[in-house]
């Protein structure tokens, strides 16, 4: 209970601090591991929500996967460093509209989730299993996803692929 | 597990279409007209399906097949007919291959089929990305020149940062009803409170993107000039409706309830949205440029159909019905580009189109009755639309906004009257040399023009199609 | 299909087989058009057949009904009653004689031409006939379209801002009278948009000056009253000729026909409480209009802003809401649709001859053109509105019909009546009389047979009318009658309180000026 | 068909007719007959028309006079045609006419005098390219003086009164060619127009108030109401001034008078029909016409009376130190029309239409014998450049002594009856006035004694070299003859002098006023003063006498002493009371600055700078907008997808504040 | 109840407040960093952030569909990524520059 507890916190910390790093890092390379660090600490989260498949797959799938993605593509295009902290005006009113922005939505859950239910239960991958396959619902999104990656391969190839004679 | 595939049925039509031009074109070698022709017969029998087979279903509440899905449907199918067409003609001229721009085109309107039924949050999730992502792609091809991969990219980032956005939306309307399913979510969210609140409002914000609504619209220009005509035509007629039709479904069944909270901001939107569509068209001379913000504009004005619901479903009918015929409209407009070659070339400034009626006397006077539907001067379906959008609003006590509309309409007189202009009342220069685009391309426009036309003075069987949609999810 | 239906639809069919028509032959489509305007000049008489029955009530006549769009109650309902009986003659009438008198100043673009003013001629007979407020509100914007084309295409120098500045200044005008269309038909709860019914339904004071004002915006840049009265200047003086004459005979009557037919007797109380203004604004646009006029360097601007003067005329009659006053504002909008349709049209005459609106390149004309400046005179002199010309009964009757609505507005309407005639008798003497300084003035040819056709009918009805008014005036009487009386009935009712505008027509001889 | 009771019925209408038919021949056919060379029967169309009506007018007052008579002892018929000129909402003005002797009267002068200046004219115009078009004007010019006296109402009255301004404004205007001419023409009209303003107004008021228009019903209405005292402004009082106004327009009264002698510019037998017999006694017609209404109130006799009064004295001042001949008769003309007004306005109406009928004939034989020695001298106006012209146009010198006689109040002859009459009224009305109406018949005397004396008497003082050069230069305008030398007139132009000479000495055995009084309905009783006409004629003689001995006799060099001494006086004759000035400047400065106002804020400033731009403000505004925001829209995707995230926090807000 | 099952009760409340300051974060690095690979992870972040919220709402609630939910939005996540990247491929192959600011050809 108390190892929950701790690990919940501090994952969420991490989390915390690690987003935080992921846009603060001038360098690609940084923001991704950060990005990584989150994303682990975040299926450290899900996990202690109950949502143990959850927790896997974001670590399996995500962080494995996309993540790879991403670094594969930095180190491809050899991504220079950013050019400094020059985000400018837009920059600066994104921060102030991201403090607004911040208090709302922080209020608005916080204040939002005291009055949620807590019909608290731990789910495994069965039943994720079950909720996705047991009933027509989900199914049609689980069909769609596949158009949908197919779709996204054949656009990936159309897009990046090297013009003929080039 | 029995699952009724009825009201997938034109959607799994599209996708067979998809892997048959796919394949056609990977392995077959085929051409531009056997992936046109594979593309049409797919789409069409997607609608010969619509229209034959009984498609009341609902997939254990994943999708609702039913008059408003299908009036939805088939407008897209139509649209995407024509856009198909018009893809056609200019494909010739830019290096793209045929069957994967085809393939792209179908599988982003499995995903415009998708939203239009959906109703529930993960179903129209998937389907919206579906579209998008095929999208992002047209957008991109061919890869000549570098402004289609910059439309593509700033279609993607604002795309994917709206996207996060709405999936938030549906996150937090998930966190106050327990269910991602629409009418169970409109349960939880008619209780009210900060999370259905903001949810609604994220929600809406995901979808006012993709509609163009300012000012989350900044898109729209850009991209609508970046990308290859076509494809332009294609997400200003087909988008709209899919995303219109998405939006009207989840504010009729799910946040309908709440519409007290986001009605006034939503109105504030709409007249936003039609200052700044309208203002910002005037000084544009880029011709596709024009056109998106008359786009914008124009979901201004569907928009005020969305605040005109308020638990009736005048709004929503007079939102399907402006859609609809708002898409085949500028979609003739559209085609008007594709059809013309001035020295060789697209016209691409307003001043490219300066002398047409001289040279072509016909398709100028099409353009011209396509421009004044989009002014909403009568005799024209866009005067039709707008005053049943219009009347929806002020029925809903929304007059100021009406006002708003009707004066913004009088500004986008001045830069459609510009076109006209031109086309009327200047001369061209001598050596300007018009071409038009031999077949098919006038005659999709002269259709457009006849339907825009026509429709303004019987406009009665299309409107009892869209109030028997509208009226089906009330 | 009823006789209105054919007015409407017959000039229609004529533009779609102009558009359609292959090879056809420049002075074939003029033939063609002329002729079939002269058919429906033909058919609106016919329309007289009824004139006692005009005479004899308000009702409206050869009614035609078809549903339309029914769920909002919307029905193609057209009819007539008196008023617009002799406004759709003037259209039928001021049509051919516009075409006639673009004959041969039309060489270019003839075929377009002539399905432009077809198709207008369309839609301003609609306008008149409409009886329901989406039917109406289609011809009226229909009109524009048109019209825009006829100056934009085939006007003079800054045609392409004049016809903009028409489209838009028009179009900004009835923009909010949709929305007010909208309104009351919310707020009248009749479900139709039916102009009979909303009229018999009562509708909240509260609400009735925003929408009176919404519908009064359109109608008084259509009439056009001061101050909104800047777009027509501008588009008289780049109108080719036959756009001259149909807007200034046709179309600007429309804003009246509105105030009269819509604006009134659906917000009477806002109408009444409105009245001071509109009056108000007519005697500053009198003024305004003739004292402007005066100075005018160019002869189509100053007929431009002589017509402003003329409506202003017309918008007092209307505002002092009298019988005699409204009678005299209605039968006004017909004179001087007859009047200036013919000054426009020997403006044009002249700008034909010499390429040249400019007032100082003529003079002594008299003496080159004598029949030119015999017509020019007759015409000039209906418009000062001497007595025996149709002008005077018109400005007679709303003199004495509005007297008892303000005498100090009827004092300054008499400084109008002097202005008229001080800058029409300066034009005169200007252009036609004093010797011949220009020598490209020597040898104007004075009017032909064709010419002749064109004016004589305007000079025969500006005389016939002022002779013969009554002949006209008792079937402008009856809906006018109806329409006061209707519009009374409403403000005892609705508002508990008296008219304020009292009958001018009964004789109040035990009391003073009536402050 | 031919019983008096018919004949009422439709020679009136014939009356009327006759004169428009002439028109309308003259007016189609007159351009063919031009081109063809048949002037002479155009002319003759014309004039025959004008006698058919005369000799109409004739038959009509016989039969007139032969029905029995109506209430007040008046015959009158109201022929009528089965149409309304106008009829709305129960307020009718039929197409009626109103025949009585008022109306009678009028009728034969017009008609008769009218006929002998058509005759007249052939001879005067006979060079003239245009003569039928005059001919078609001045036809037309008889139809609507007819229309005006014979109009039923008020509205028909005034459908004559604006067609006779009208066919003024033609005939002043007639050598249009000529800048002066034309300006006179526009001058006329528009000072009429003025008038004109304030008699729309009366009968919007008559309108409005008394519900008719009808003259008869007008006549007998008033009766019932309450007499308004002197400085009343009741309604009646407000329509009567305002219709005096109109009066004051047409009969070139003060202060509108001023257009009268400018209308000299127009041929010479227009200004003895139109400046001197007909059109400008209209107002006299229409104040003796409403005679009842007037009566009604005592403050518009008072006004009437006074401006009557005024305008006759100072009208005849400055006919003292006019030289132009035409101008002197245009000032006698004022003055004269003065006196009838101050008859009128000392309710003495029968006598007002009394001195009408008389002026008729003396005026216009005076003019027509003026035109005559115009003729005679190819278009000399100076009477600086006549003298002795009785002996080289010896019937023109006759007639126009006969003219002469009757005006400067002769006993015996017309003008004396009717001029003392109007002294005997003035006097039992007001002394003051009466003064100056005395004072006047003694200037009338002088100063037409002055006019006689320098034209026909003593010796020829002008060039006549320089008379036929002037004459060669302006063919195109005043066409008389191919002759040269002084010579007299032919037969055709001294006919109607004859027959004007014999009615300037008869018209005063005439019972006018007893004649007309039933139709005013103000009964009239004038004081038997014995003393009365010794004195008039006294003052007239020493007139006379100053004149002959001025201008002359022995004390020819006088003229130019006392000018010379009174200087100041002599100005202010000059520059006539100041009135031309006053309008010139009004004209010049006021008129100009309207012109200036209108031209510079109205239109330039207001329409084109404030109205416009605003109109045009507005649409720039909104390009302007528009590409500020293309700067907005710079393309960077951090600005687009930061309106996404104003968007969202905006409607976030928006949201969560609307809850609240 | 002790801190600490106060704590663990509290478990949805935080993680939606992280979740709700993730997504904020997100936000505000789309708009600070200008390399677009970075750019595109910080939505990733969004998207991460949504997912947090997704979790927590499925366990407040007992129901699975906010966890299936994420099972989607995983997919989506890795179709948009491929399509993205695919791009950033295509423009840096055009034009060798990722800075988003640099994208300036269709303005105005």
């Amino acid at each position: 209970m108390i190892l929950d507890v701790i690990l919940f916190y501090g994952a969420a910390f991490v989390a915390l601090a690690s987003g935080i790093f992921v846009i603060a890092q001038r360098s690609p390379i940084n923001s991704a591991f950060s990005l990584i660090v989150t994303m682990c600490s975040l299926a450290v989260m899900f996990a202690m929500l109950g949502s143990g498949f959850i927790a896997v797959l974001q670590v399996v799938v995500y962080a494995g996967a996309i993540m790879v993605l991403f670094l594969f593509v930095i180190m491809l295009l050899n991504a220079k460093q950013d050019e400094g902290d020059r985000a400018g005006g837009i920059g600066r009113a994104a921060i102030f509209l991201g403090i607004i922005l911040a208090v709302q939505s922080v209020w608005v859950v916080w204040n939002g989730s005291a009055s949620l239910p807590t019909n608290y239960k731990e789910t495994t991958s069965a039943d994720v299993a079950r909720g996705l396959f047991s009933s027509p619902r989900f199914l049609y999104a689980f069909e769609a996803t596949s158009i949908l990656i197919l779709s996204a391969m054949v656009g990936a190839i159309v897009v990046a692929r090297k013009e003929k004679g080039k | 597990m029995n699952v009724d595939l009825l009201p997938v049925l034109p959607a799994i039509v599209v996708v067979i279409a998809a892997f048959v031009v796919l394949l056609a074109g990977a392995f077959a070698g085929s051409g531009l007209r056997v992936c046109r022709n594979l593309s049409t017969v797919g789409l069409g029998a997607a609608l010969a399906v619509l229209f034959v087979a009984p498609t009341d279903g609902n997939m254990g509440g994943a999708i609702q097949g039913g008059a408003y899905s299908a009036f939805l449907q088939g407008s897209i199918l139509i649209v995407a007919i024509l856009a198909v067409w018009l893809a056609a003609a200019r494909l010739g001229d830019d290096q793209v291959q045929p069957h994967e721009f085809f393939t792209l085109l179908l599988f982003s309107v499995v995903g415009m089929l998708g939203l239009a039924t959906a109703t529930e949050a993960i179903s129209l999730f998937v389907a919206l990305e579906t579209m998008s992502v095929a999208l992002y792609a047209l957008c991109a091809m061919p890869r000549t020149g570098p402004q289609r991969q910059e439309a593509a990219i700033k279609y993607f980032i604002t795309g994917a940062f709206s996207s996060a956005f709405l999936l938030f939306g549906i996150a937090l309307l998930y966190g106050a009803s327990g269910s991602t399913t629409l009418a169970i979510m409109a349960r939880g969210v008619s209780q009210g409170g900060p999370l259905a609140l903001m949810g609604a409002a994220f929600f809406l914000v995901g979808f006012l993107f993709k509609v163009g609504a300012a000012p989350f619209h900044m898109w729209a220009p850009d991209v609508y000039q970046g990308a290859i005509t076509p494809v332009t035509a294609f997400m200003a007629a087909a988008v709209k409706i899919a995303a219109f039709g998405a939006l009207g479904r989840v504010v009729a069944v799910a946040i309908g309830g709440l519409s007290d909270s986001w009605a006034p901001g939503v109105a504030l939107v709409a007249a936003f949205t039609m200052v700044v569509g309208n203002l910002g068209a005037l000084a544009q001379s880029d011709l596709k440029r024009l056109l998106a913000f008359s786009s914008v504009a124009h979901a201004g004005y569907m928009l005020a159909g969305i605040v005109g619901m308020d638990g009736r479903p005048e709004g929503l009918e007079a939102l399907l019905f402006y859609v609809a015929t708002y898409a085949i409209t500028n979609l003739g407009a559209f085609g008007i580009l594709i059809a013309i070659r001035r020295n060789g070339q697209e016209p691409a400034i307003a001043t490219d189109l300066t002398g047409l009626s001289r040279r072509d006397p016909g398709l100028a006077a099409l353009l011209t009755v396509l421009l004044i539907s989009l002014t909403g001067v009568p005799v024209s379906v866009g005067f039709v639309g707008k005053f049943h959008l219009f009347k929806a609003a002020v029925a809903a006590g929304y007059s100021g906004l009406a006002a708003v509309g009707v004066l913004m309409s009088v500004v986008s007189a001045f830069y459609y009257l510009r076109l006209v202009v031109l086309m009327y009342m200047e001369e061209p220069e001598k050596s300007t040399e018009f071409r038009i685009e031999p077949g098919f391309v006038p005659t999709i426009v002269a259709l457009a023009a006849a339907l825009t036309f026509g429709l303004g003075l019987f406009p009665g069987p299309l409107m009892a199609l869209a109030r028997a949609a509208a009226a089906s999810l009330f | 299909m009823g006789l209105l239906s054919l007015l409407i639809l017959l000039p229609l069919g004529g533009a779609l087989v102009l558009a359609l028509g292959r090879g056809l032959s420049d002075s074939t489509i003029k033939r063609f058009s002329f002729g079939l305007t002269l058919v429906l000049f033909g058919l609106s008489l016919a329309l007289l057949a009824q004139l006692s029955g005009f005479e004899s009530s308000a009702a409206y006549r050869f009614e035609e009904r078809v549903s339309w769009l029914p769920q909002w109650g919307i029905s193609y309902h057209l009819g007539i009653d008196g008023l617009s009986l002799w406004l759709i003659i003037l259209s039928t009438l001021l049509t051919p004689i516009s075409l006639l008198g673009s004959w041969t100043s039309i060489d270019e673009r003839v075929r377009e031409f002539n399905i432009f003013i077809l198709i207008l001629e369309s839609a301003m007979i609609g306008v008149f006939c409409a009886l329901d407020l989406f039917l109406f509100y289609i011809f009226w914007e229909a009109m524009l379209i048109p019209m825009y084309f006829l100056i934009g295409i085939f006007g003079h120098g800054r045609r392409i801002y004049a016809a903009v500045k028409f489209f838009l200044y028009t179009m900004a005008g009835s923009a909010l009278m949709l929305v007010a269309f909208l309104v009351l038909y919310r707020e009248a709860g009749t479900s139709s948009f039916d102009l009979p019914a909303l009229v018999r339904s009562p509708i909240d004071p509260g609400m009735q000056m925003g929408l009176f004002l919404a519908f009064a915006l359109a109608f008084a840049i259509k009439v056009p009253m001061f101050p909104f009265h800047t777009w027509l200047p501008d588009a008289h003086v780049e109108a080719p000729t036959a756009g001259s004459v149909i807007l200034a005979g046709v179309m600007l009557k429309m804003g009246g026909y509105g105030f009269l037919r819509l604006a009134i007797p659906l917000f009477p109380i806002a109408a009444k409480e409105a009245a001071w203004a509109i009056a108000f604004l007519g005697v500053i646009g009198i003024i305004y209009g003739a004292l402007v006029s005066m100075v005018q360097p160019d002869l189509k601007k100053l007929v431009a802003y002589s017509s402003v003067s003329h409506l202003g005329f017309v918008m007092l009659g209307i505002a002092a809401f009298s019988p005699m006053s409204v009678v005299g504002a209605s039968y006004q909008m017909l004179n001087h649709g007859v009047s200036t349709g013919a000054l426009f049209l020997m403006v044009g005459m002249l700008y034909e001859r010499r390429h040249t609106r400019l007032i100082s390149e003529f003079g002594g004309l008299k003496a080159v053109m004598p029949r030119f400046a015999a017509v020019f005179l007759l015409i000039c002199l209906s418009s000062i509105a001497v007595p025996g010309f149709n002008g005077f009964i018109g400005e007679f009757l709303i003199l004495v019909g509005s007297f008892t609505l303000s005498p100090a507005l009827v004092f300054l309407y008499t400084l109008g009546v002097i202005l008229t005639a001080a800058y029409q008798l300066w034009l005169v003497q200007r252009v036609m009389f004093g010797e011949v300084t220009t020598p490209k003035n020597a040898n104007l040819r004075d009017l032909n047979a064709r010419e002749w056709a064109t004016l004589l009918p305007l000079v025969f009805l500006s005389l016939f009318m002022g002779v013969f008014s009554s002949l006209f005036t008792p079937s402008l009487e009856k809906p006018v009658m109806k329409i006061i009386q209707d519009a009374r009935a409403k403000t005892i009712t609705r508002a508990g309180v008296a008219p304020v505008l009292p009958s001018s027509a009964e004789p109040r001889a035990e009391t003073g000026g009536d402050q | 068909m031919f019983t008096p009771e018919r004949i009422v019925l439709w020679a009136p209408w014939m009356v009327l007719f006759m004169p428009l038919f002439g028109f309308i021949v003259l007016a189609f056919l007159g351009g063919l007959a031009k081109r063809q060379g048949k002037h002479q029967g155009m002319m003759v169309i014309a004039t025959l028309c004008t006698f058919a009506s005369f000799l109409l007018t004739l038959a009509t007052v016989r039969s007139l006079l032969a029905l029995p008579a109506g209430d007040h002892g008046l015959h009158f018929v109201q022929p009528m045609l089965p149409l309304n000129w106008i009829d709305v909402a129960g307020f009718t003005i039929p197409m009626a006419l109103l025949i009585d002797p008022l109306s009678s009267t009028l009728m034969l002068v017009i008609t008769g005098i009218g006929f002998l200046i058509h005759l007249y004219s052939i001879g005067y115009m006979a060079h003239d390219e245009e003569r039928v078009q005059y001919f078609s004007y001045l036809n037309l010019f008889t139809f609507f003086m007819l229309v005006l006296v014979m109009g039923g109402s008020l509205a028909l009255m005034f459908v004559g009164w604006e067609g006779v301004g009208l066919c003024s404004y033609l005939l002043i205007g007639f050598w249009f060619k000529k800048k002066s001419a034309s300006d006179a023409g526009k001058k006329a009209f528009i000072m009429n127009r003025v008038g004109d303003a304030g008699l729309i107004i009366g009968m919007a008021l008559a309108a409005a108030q008394l519900g008719t228009l009808d003259l008869l019903e007008l006549s007998k209405g008033v009766g019932t109401m309450a007499r308004e005292e002197f400085g009343v402004f009741g309604p009646l009082t407000l329509i009567a001034i305002a219709l005096f106004i109109g009066a004051c327009g047409k009969s070139a009264q003060i202060p509108l008078h001023v257009w009268l002698p400018d209308a000299m510019e127009g041929p010479t037998p227009v200004s003895a029909l139109i400046h001197a017999a007909t059109m400008v006694t209209a107002g006299v017609y229409m104040v003796a016409r409403l005679g009842a209404v007037y009566s009604m109130s005592e403050t518009a006799m008072w006004v009437v009376a006074a401006v009557g009064g005024v305008t006759a004295f100072v009208a005849a001042t400055i006919a003292i130190v006019q030289n132009d001949i035409k101008r002197v008769l245009a000032y006698s003309t004022v003055s004269q029309l003065g006196y009838m007004f101050l008859a009128c306005g000392v309710g003495a109406y029968g006598v007002g239409v009394f001195h009408l009928v008389t002026h008729a004939f003396f005026k216009a034989l005076m003019f027509l014998g003026s035109g005559s020695v115009i003729h005679a001298l190819s278009g000399e106006q100076d009477m600086r450049q006549m003298g002795g012209l009785r002996t080289r146009t010896p019937w023109t010198f006759w007639t126009f002594t006969a003219g002469w006689l009757a005006i400067i109040g002769t006993p015996f002859l017309s003008g004396y009856f009717s001029k003392d009459e109007i002294l005997i009224a003035a006097f039992a009305h007001n002394k003051f006035l009466f003064g100056l109406a005395l004072l006047t018949a003694g200037l009338t005397a002088f100063y037409m004694s002055r006019l006689f004396f320098m034209t026909f008497t003593g010796e020829y003082r002008g060039n006549l070299e320089k008379a036929n050069a002037h004459k060669a230069d302006d063919h195109s305008g005043h066409g008389h003859g191919g002759h040269t030398g002084i010579h007299e007139s032919p037969a055709v132009m001294l006919i109607p002098l004859f027959i004007l000479a014999i009615g300037s000495i008869l018209a005063g055995y005439l019972p006018v006023p007893h004649f007309v009084e039933p139709a005013i309905r103000v009964p009239e009783s004038l004081p038997h003063l014995t003393w009365m006409p010794f004195l008039a004629t006294g003052v007239a003689a020493m007139g006379v006498w100053i004149a002959f001995l001025l201008y002359a006799g022995s004390l020819r060099d006088m003229p130019a002493k006392i000018a010379a001494k009174y200087a100041g006086v002599k100005d202010l004759l000059d520059a006539k009371w100041g009135f031309d000035n006053a309008y010139d400047s009004f004209v010049r400065n006021g008129l100009n600055g309207v012109v200036d106002i209108s031209e510079r804020v109205l239109w330039k400033r207001v329409d084109a700078g404030w109205i416009d731009g605003v109109v045009n403000g507005l649409g720039r505004l909104a390009v302007e907008f528009s590409e500020g925001g293309k700067l907005l829209q710079n393309g960077l995707v951090r600005g687009s997808a930061l309106s996404i995230l104003v968007g969202a926090v905006a409607l976030l807000t928006a949201v969560l504040w609307a809850q609240r | 109840m002790s801190w600490f099952e106060a704590a663990h009760a509290g478990f949805v409340q935080a993680a939606l407040a992280v979740s709700a300051f993730l997504f904020v974060v997100g936000t505000v690095g789309v708009f600070i960093r200008r390399n677009v690979i970075t750019v595109m992870m910080c939505i990733e972040l969004m998207l991460n952030a949504v997912n947090l919220a997704f979790v927590a709402f499925s366990r407040a609630h007992g129901t699975i569909d906010g966890q299936i939910l994420v099972f989607f939005v995983f997919t989506v996540a890795a179709a948009e990524a491929a399509v993205g990247l695919a791009i950033v491929i295509a423009l840096q192959r055009n034009r060798q520059d990722l800075d988003v600011d640099s994208f300036d050809l269709l303005k105005g």
